[in-house]
């Protein structure tokens, strides 16, 4: 299944690493995934599996929490990026847009998104149409565009930390989570974003997605991660296909959808043994 | 594996609770105690008792207290040498108003009066967060110092604004003056460290510690939840400045016999308390101790070294030690800015792994 | 005006200037706190340590002599022959920059998305090794500060007022500082050059981001590195500013650290994050505690200034909790 | 090791008592408004919990849904507007007042107390319903003790019952995003309320989660008569759980009924749903 | 053993004052072979000024060696902490001119000694000079002290106050808080009051905070009096040319116009064996630090005379220490002729004389230069109030004055 990744040099690669907290607490256990240029890849996963920190590693965020890659390489670009600064990897086109909102809380929403273009030197009149453009996508950022981020509601936040990654104009965006606390309606129309600017304008995602169903819909390759091990990769649509991963994740068993009221009591869950 | 937990299983919630739930750190500590109690104080002699010692000891008293307001609560504060003022001088006057009073009533005593200072002076916490409530306590420092060296009522009019604490004894044995015997002063002072560090942890494992803990972590939270943030504040506030207070009042009348609180109890005191719990741990028992015993101790180690072993001239000595601390300080706070208290459990969770890296 | 009203006003004036004066050393706390949320204890001893540095080129001294002649018996203290003062404060400045530097190299990166308290201790450490590597480098001894700024009492100042009270009345003129003048022309100057920087420019703006969130603010490109360098040279030049003038008052020696705790009441009254905050704070309370020292003091037995300025800081805390222009505490669930 | 709820193993002693019988009005909010400077938040809204139910609050993003639960515990004071709950009217509280009345919450941006454990982040929990004053605790040995131990096996059985048992003394900031949100509900339901309220308890999980989550909070419901309201965004949860169901948008109440008169009101799938809401 | 201070916020005065005392030592070692042919031990320790290091330090010198004959502990508040321990340890402190003022009274401290002079001397003398200046009288004249708000600072009021009821001047105390930097305030009430003298109790930054405020002010100079610890260069030095004639009581000479420095010159700084880099030759507090260790080493040499053998114990030297008497010509042997005030010490009297000079600050030349004899103090008035306090002291503590002779 990994064939058709590699045909084209891939953007991003990551070969096996490891990842440490706090020197003792081992979370990823050997994780390669490849992110080929021009595509949308979902990384899934069950909570804790790993598939945040996967994303801070290849941004280099992981140092801020005292934690470290230990093993393996990450290649974005054709260039090992484990020593660069997180805001030379912006520079370069790739950006990160973290889980749990993150928000500048005294900011305003505008210079949240202005933040954004902090990297950039294309000139404010460029920076002014594009904040136009995050506008648009989001009026309702319009609406509050003066009043402190930390006083946003929860989904206004998130709006605004997408929003933000935007304005950097990336060629690469690590998306954590991006429909977390969203309205439905919203969290459509983000991935008609990301698709649009995937087939508009060539951006490359990675997105760590727990709403499956939605997620494999958009992506055209996906990972599935179980405490720190890629326990399942393959073409979107075959994952959508696979057994387990319709019941486990899609939650469609043999007899279709059932509902919140009817699951099972205290099932036990079925885990990947890699 | 020189450090293991396998095998030791709780059967009770009780046992769970336990201040050592491992076995073997619960003999450790035991026989360290014994040590402490039964071993030392006849090998102690003056410079020991004074230089280290006695120090260590209060400087941990007082570590704890203000940890339990800073690291427990949250409320950092830059009081501290005030409040120890405050123990020491109420302390004295107990001691000349009441003579035949015990010693160790006295004390206690003390630590009562500063806590009510300190709920006093705790008051504006419910309003003011963070660093400016540090600066804030600056105020109860400034303010305090100035009273007790303005109104001679509180060194009992002497012509110098000193106070000297008069010999007094407990169970006939003198333990403050200079006519105290070293291993006297010395288990005086860790009687009191021991009831308090018992006193603090039954404090802080329950639902007193825990409000104050909510607090610190996330006051509007834990107020949603029931915690009333007037109580915990300035029972916190109450609590640390009675340690505090008990610190001070052992400081001047076993440690130093004499202060004039300019000197004594100056600023740098209150930041000295502050450098200890940050860099033991905050919000640790044993980050207090660890924290003091640094703090204490490696100037005196230090000083030692240089001007001791390689004969530098003192003050090349005293240079190069202060950038030393500050270095060690920086350096530890790197390495674990969660203190000492921290590294100490990662180095036990380490063990536990050990021979494997992780 | 009888002379008790131009008593009354000579005292303000006075206390605004002995503000501006305290603005100074506030402003560098409020550089680093609003660009990194970093409550930096070793502000004072910035202040010394540049002083220091800049004495010690005036005059041509040769660092770590003591050092050096204890470890190889040499008697060395000057190299001979100082330099102008302009180029001493360039290279003085120079030393600071490198400063930021290696603190940014060595310190601030391993300490990135650290609780505030743990910064606020790693600077508490930067104090203790900056006061032993400022004396080790230049020694103890106390040193004069002379940059050219006049001071002393201003005559014509003097004069002028003195023919606002009735001929007949026991009264002097007012008095007033030159080099406090020079200050507060100094202080406007920083002061309006430092509001517009973090206000309108976009490294401004990262400032501010960085305050809030580290790991955020990594996350969209901004160079921590960057960002703390400059500020942490910006700040350093501002001690430098502070150090001159306070050096020019009360000499080069340790005690030029001990300013920061004037500046603290300062700090708070205006907020932490405001640039214009440390300058009102500054005039508040220095107006404020001269005030209370003049009127107040001698009712109680005088030097009152050191905890009224604290009092009176708490007091406006009180009804505002974040300073007159800080930026509010966001409370939200 | 399968856990079963053995019904003697009550979760709820008190509380639930108060005289007021299921389906009766628990807690009514009237005529509601919220303004902060320019921004409405809250505009004039009414409407009622009933004891036993379980009642959703949905709407757009900004809404207002978080800020009307502010509102009803009482760490937003209402402009407007007058709330009631258990026959007591009211306009200005304290939160832990609130809490003490019964009123338990989790958040929509976790608000764990992150340098303490997991059982001691429940155990929070039942701060209110603890007795012993400082002296008992200093002690310790006696009374203290004996009520921690009391407090400590309530709180077990949340443990199991969430089944977090294997988490119960790592530091709680260590735990990935849904665990993290489990132990938020262990420690409201610590607090044994009469009424919860649940901000997003969903948000980040993935199916199978969401499943278990719900079960929980079925159980909590279902077994114990706890009241519950919740927010969430996942039409899926709301439509199976809730017996009834709040629409907010704007600041505006825009519908009220049982999930399936909603899902079919015209103004919120225009406001909210966007296309009527499709299943899986 | 000498308790320095070369660190922290008085380290400019501590350095020269430590220097001076380490170099007579080491001259004495050096020229002399010792004292009696016993060669002097003085080992040094940092206290910063801090009373905890001060402890600390005392509790670490003690017993090194034969144990410790003398503490030089050059902080008030290190005295203070002292004194009881001395006394139960039984070791002689010299707090030269500083610490417990009322210490002179032998009878109740009998460790403790304070000669030449103490803070009541100083006050005493100061105000005579200011007579002095008025021709003899002070009545109807005004004087304000300047002081450090500290045990140390308020030392000259009661002295003060009681001379002011005495000689019918005016007293106004003007207080500064540590540490000083900021004194607008004080000196803007001493320019609206225009008291006809100034006195000043400081120490630190806030000596030569105030100098340049008094200069700011164009206060006269001359009518600006400080203690001893106010009367260094280095309290003059950053003020400038604004600092000239400023005076401040001294009760050492000053300069290096003794026969006695061309031996240091010749034995220590040429041989390399200083204790500073030798640019303090001459300087207040070297002086003043060679004064204390020549006291010291004249007390081990009647010491050593009283005992009848060389190696003195601590108790012998006590006795030494009381039996002092360094007159005209035992300085002039010693090659410091007029160096100092003449120092007779007894049982009861633990003051010395209590002499001093008045010195003035020649801001062009950078010297200081003496402009009286060693003036001698009230001795009866503070006598008087040093009995007072000291009984006050042997009360509270249960120590039964001893009965001298
Ligand atoms: N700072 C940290 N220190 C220690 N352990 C951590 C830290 N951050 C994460 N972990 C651990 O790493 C593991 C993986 O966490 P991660 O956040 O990457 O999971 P995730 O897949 O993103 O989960 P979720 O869906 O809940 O966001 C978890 O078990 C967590 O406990
Ligand atoms: N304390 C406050 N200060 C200013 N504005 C606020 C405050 N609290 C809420 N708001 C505003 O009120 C509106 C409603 O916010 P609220 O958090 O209630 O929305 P919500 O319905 O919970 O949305 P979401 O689903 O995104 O969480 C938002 O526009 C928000 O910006
Ligand atoms: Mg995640
Ligand atoms: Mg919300």
């Amino acid at each position: 299944m990994l064939q058709k990744a590699e045909e084209t040099a891939p953007l991003l690669a990551v070969n096996n690493i490891e990842v440490i907290y706090n020197h003792v607490i081992l979370v990823l256990k050997g994780v390669s995934l490849s992110v080929p240029r021009g595509g949308i890849v979902a990384i899934l996963g069950a909570n804790g599996a790993g598939k945040t920190t996967t994303l801070k590693a290849i941004s280099n965020l992981l140092r801020a929490e005292r934690g470290e890659v230990t093993k393996g390489t990450i290649i974005f670009d054709g260039a090992e990026i484990q020593d660069q600064s997180p805001s030379d990897l912006v520079q370069r086109g790739c950006i990160q847009v973290m889980e749990g909102r993150h928000c500048f809380g005294h900011l305003t929403i505008e210079e949240n998104l202005m933040t954004g273009a902090f990297t950039r030197k294309d000139g404010r009149g460029a920076i002014a149409a594009d904040l136009e453009m995050v506008y648009d996508y989001f009026p309702r950022l319009r609406e509050r565009r003066k009043s402190q981020a930390g006083y946003t509601s929860g989904g206004e936040q998130q709006m605004c930390a997408i929003g933000r990654a935007l304005m950097s104009r990336p060629t690469t965006i690590l998306l954590d989570e991006p429909s977390m606390g969203l309205a439905p309606q919203l969290v459509e129309e983000i991935f008609e974003i990301v698709s649009n600017l995937n087939t508009k304008e060539g951006v490359t995602f990675l997105l760590a997605e727990q709403n499956t169903n939605i997620a494999l819909r958009y992506a055209t390759y996906g990972y599935i991660l179980e405490s720190g091990r890629v326990v399942m990769d393959g073409e979107a649509k075959d994952l959508r296909e696979n057994e387990d991963v319709r019941e486990f994740y899609l939650g469609i068993g043999g007899e279709g959808r059932k509902s919140f009221r009817d699951v099972k009591h205290y099932k036990r869950r079925k885990r990947w043994l890699a | 594996m020189l450090y293991r937990e396998a095998g030791d299983f709780k059967t009770t919630y009780r046992e769970d609770n336990q201040t050592f739930p491992i076995k073997s750190e619960r003999y450790l500590f035991w026989g360290a105690m014994l040590i402490a109690f039964c071993v030392v104080p006849f090998f102690v002699n003056s410079y020991w008792e004074k230089s280290v010692l006695v120090p260590l000891l209060v400087w941990s008293l007082v570590a704890l207290g203000l940890n339990i307001l800073t690291g427990y609560c949250g409320q950092v504060s830059l009081g501290t040498g005030a409040f120890m003022a405050v123990g020491a001088f109420a302390c004295y006057k107990l001691m000349t108003a009441f003579p035949g009073m015990s010693i160790f009533f006295v004390v206690i005593l003390s630590g009562g009066v500063t806590a009510l200072v300190g709920m006093l002076f705790g008051l504006p916490s419910l309003r003011i967060k963070g660093f400016y409530l540090a600066v804030a306590t600056l105020a109860a420092q400034f303010f305090l110092i100035w009273v007790f060296n303005k109104f001679a009522w509180f060194y009992n009019y002497s012509a110098s604004g000193q106070i000297t604490a008069p010999e007094r004894t407990v169970f006939g044995i003198i333990v403050t003056g200079p006519n105290a015997a070293p291993w006297a002063t010395y288990l005086f002072c860790l009687t009191f460290l021991f009831i308090f560090a018992w006193l603090a942890r039954n404090l802080t494992r329950g639902r007193i510690g825990r409000s104050w803990m909510a607090i610190r972590d996330m006051d509007i939270a834990a107020e949603i939840i029931g915690v009333e943030p007037l109580r915990a504040k300035l029972s916190a506030f109450a609590m640390s400045s009675f340690f505090i207070g008990v610190g001070g009042a052992l400081f001047f009348s076993v440690y130093l016999g004499a202060a004039e609180v300019t000197e004594a109890f100056g600023i740098d005191k209150s930041f000295l308390a502050l450098f200890m719990v940050i860099i033991g741990g905050l919000g640790s028992i044993l980050g207090s101790f660890l924290g003091a015993a640094f703090l204490v101790l490696m100037p005196v180690f230090l000083k030692n070294l240089f001007v001791g072993s390689l004969g530098w001239p003192t003050d090349v000595a005293a240079h190069i030690q202060i950038m030393l601390i500050g270095g060690l300080i920086i350096f530890f706070l790197i390495v674990e800015p969660h203190g000492l208290a921290q590294l100490w459990r990662l180095t036990k969770e380490k063990l536990r792994l050990w021979p494997f890296p992780y | 005006m009888s002379p008790a009203i131009l008593n009354f006003i000579e005292t303000c004036l006075n206390g605004l200037m002995a503000g501006v004066m305290y603005s100074l050393v506030a402003l560098g706390f409020v550089l680093i706190f609003k660009a990194s949320g970093i409550f930096n204890f070793a502000q004072g001893v910035m202040a010394l340590f540049a002083a220091l540095t800049l004495v010690g080129f005036q005059t041509g001294q040769v660092p770590f002599s003591h050092l050096i002649n204890a470890i190889f018996g040499t008697d060395i203290h000057h190299w001979g022959g100082g330099m102008p003062t302009i180029l001493a404060i360039v290279l003085a400045m120079g030393v600071m920059v490198l400063l930021a530097f290696l603190l940014e190299r060595f310190v601030l990166k391993y300490l990135v998305n650290q609780e505030p308290i743990i910064l606020f201790m790693a600077t508490i450490g930067l104090a203790y090794f900056l006061e032993g590597l400022g004396d080790l480098m230049w020694g103890a001894d106390i040193k004069r500060m002379d940059v050219g700024l006049p001071s002393g009492g201003s005559f014509w100042w003097e004069d002028l007022t003195r023919a606002w009270a009735p001929a007949d009345a026991d009264y002097y003129g007012m008095y007033i500082d030159t080099l406090d003048v020079s200050a507060a022309i100094i202080a406007a100057i920083l002061v309006t050059g430092l509001t517009l920087f973090s206000q309108y420019t976009a490294t401004g703006r990262a400032l501010r981001a960085v305050a809030d969130d580290h790991q955020a603010a990594l996350s969209v490109g901004i160079s921590l590195r960057r960002i703390w360098v400059i500020v942490w040279s910006l700040a350093g030049f501002v001690a430098l500013v502070a150090g001159i003038l306070w050096g020019a008052k009360s000499g080069v020696q340790f005690s030029l650290s001990l300013i920061a705790l004037k500046a603290l009441p300062v700090l708070i009254l205006g907020g932490f994050t405001s640039i214009p905050g440390a300058i009102v704070g500054g005039l508040i309370i220095g107006v404020g505690e001269k005030l209370a020292e003049a009127y107040v003091g001698p009712l109680v037995g005088g030097a009152i200034e050191n905890w009224f300025a604290y009092m009176l800081a708490l007091a406006f805390l009180l009804f505002r909790p974040q300073g007159l222009y800080g930026e509010k505490i966001i409370e939200r669930i | 090791m399968n856990v079963h709820m053995r019904e003697d193993m009550s979760l709820h002693s008190m509380r639930a008592d108060d005289g007021i019988a299921k389906g009766e009005e628990l807690l009514k909010v009237d005529n509601i408004s919220l303004s902060f400077g320019g921004v409405k938040a809250i505009t004039d809204i009414s409407f009622d919990i009933r004891k036993g139910e379980i009642r959703a609050i949905i709407g757009p993003n900004g809404a207002g849904k978080t800020s009307m639960l502010n509102v009803i515990n009482g760490f937003y004071y209402p402009q407007e507007g007058t709330i009631t709950f258990r026959g007591k009217r009211r306009r200005r509280v304290r939160p832990h007042e609130t809490a003490r009345e019964g009123i338990a919450r989790t958040f929509q941006n976790i608000a764990l107390f992150k340098g303490m454990s997991t059982l001691d982040n429940i155990m929070t929990g039942r701060i209110t319903l603890q007795k012993r004053n400082m002296f008992w605790h200093g002690l310790w040995t006696g009374p203290a003790e004996r009520e921690e131990i009391e407090h400590r096996e309530a709180v077990e059985r949340i443990i199991d019952f969430l089944e977090i048992e294997h988490i119960r003394k790592t530091p709680v900031g260590r735990l990935p995003y849904g665990l993290q949100k489990r132990v938020e509900l262990g420690r409201a339901l610590a607090a044994e309320p009469a009424l919860l309220l649940l901000d997003e308890p969903m948000a980040g999980m993935n199916l199978e989660e969401k499943e278990d989550m719900s079960r929980f909070i079925l159980d909590v419901n279902q077994q114990y008569g706890t009241t519950i309201a919740l927010i969430e965004h996942d039409m899926g949860v709301v439509m199976d759980l809730s017996d009834r169901v709040v629409v907010l948008d704007y600041g505006k109440k825009i519908g009220d009924g049982t999930p399936d008169e909603v899902r079919n009101n015209q103004d919120v799938i225009d406001a909210y749903l966007g296309v009527p809401h499709e299943e899986a | 053993p000498s308790l320095s201070y070369r660190t922290g916020p008085y380290a400019p005065n501590g350095i020269p004052f430590a220097d001076g005392y380490a170099d007579y030592l080491t001259l004495i070692n050096e020229r002399d072979g010792g004292v009696g042919g016993v060669k002097i031990d003085n080992p040094e320790c940092e206290t910063g000024y801090n009373t905890e290091k001060g402890v600390e330090c005392y509790e670490s010198t003690k017993n090194v060696g034969t144990g410790a004959l003398i503490y030089q502990p050059l902080s008030t508040g290190i005295t203070y902490q002292l004194i009881p321990k001395v006394t139960a340890d039984g070791i002689s402190l010299h707090s030269m001119a500083y610490g417990r003022t009322s210490a002179m009274n032998g009878k109740v401290f009998k460790w403790v000694f304070n000669y030449p002079a103490n803070y009541w001397d100083g006050a005493t003398i100061a105000v005579h000079h200011a007579a002095d200046m008025e021709g003899g009288s002070l009545e109807g004249k005004s004087i304000a002290l300047v002081y450090h708000n500290s045990a140390y600072g308020k030392e000259p009021i009661r002295t003060l106050e009681e001379m002011s009821k005495e000689m019918g001047f005016k007293l106004t105390l003007i207080p500064v808080d540590h540490p000083g930097q900021e004194q607008k305030s004080q000196w803007l009430q001493i320019r609206r009051e225009r008291p006809d003298y100034v006195f000043m109790w400081g120490w630190g930054v806030m000596n030569s905070v105030a100098i340049q405020e008094a200069a700011n002010i164009r206060y006269p100079m001359d009518h600006f009096i400080g203690i001893w610890w106010s009367g260094s260069e280095q309290d003059v030095l950053p003020a400038g040319d604004g600092a000239n004639g400023y005076k401040s009581l001294n009760f050492t000479g000053v300069g290096t116009d003794y026969p006695v420095f061309d031996d240091i010159q010749k034995y220590v700084v040429d041989a390399g064996k200083a204790a500073g880099d030798g640019t303090n030759l001459g300087t207040v507090q070297y002086n003043r630090g060679m004064y204390a260790a020549m006291l010291a080493v004249e007390a081990a040499k009647k010491a050593q005379e009283l005992a009848g053998h060389a190696d003195i114990n601590a108790a012998e030297m006590r006795d030494g220490m009381e039996a002092l008497d360094v007159t005209d010509a035992t300085l002039e042997a010693l090659g410091m002729p007029g160096f100092g005030p003449t120092v007779s010490v007894d049982c009861a009297n633990h003051g010395g004389s209590g002499a001093a000079l008045v010195q003035q600050w020649d801001a062009s030349a950078k010297t200081w230069n003496a402009v009286t004899e060693f003036m001698p103090s009230d001795r009866e008035l503070v006598t008087k109030l040093a009995m007072e306090d000291s009984e006050a002291f042997a009360a509270e503590n249960n120590i039964e004055p001893r009965a001298c002779e």
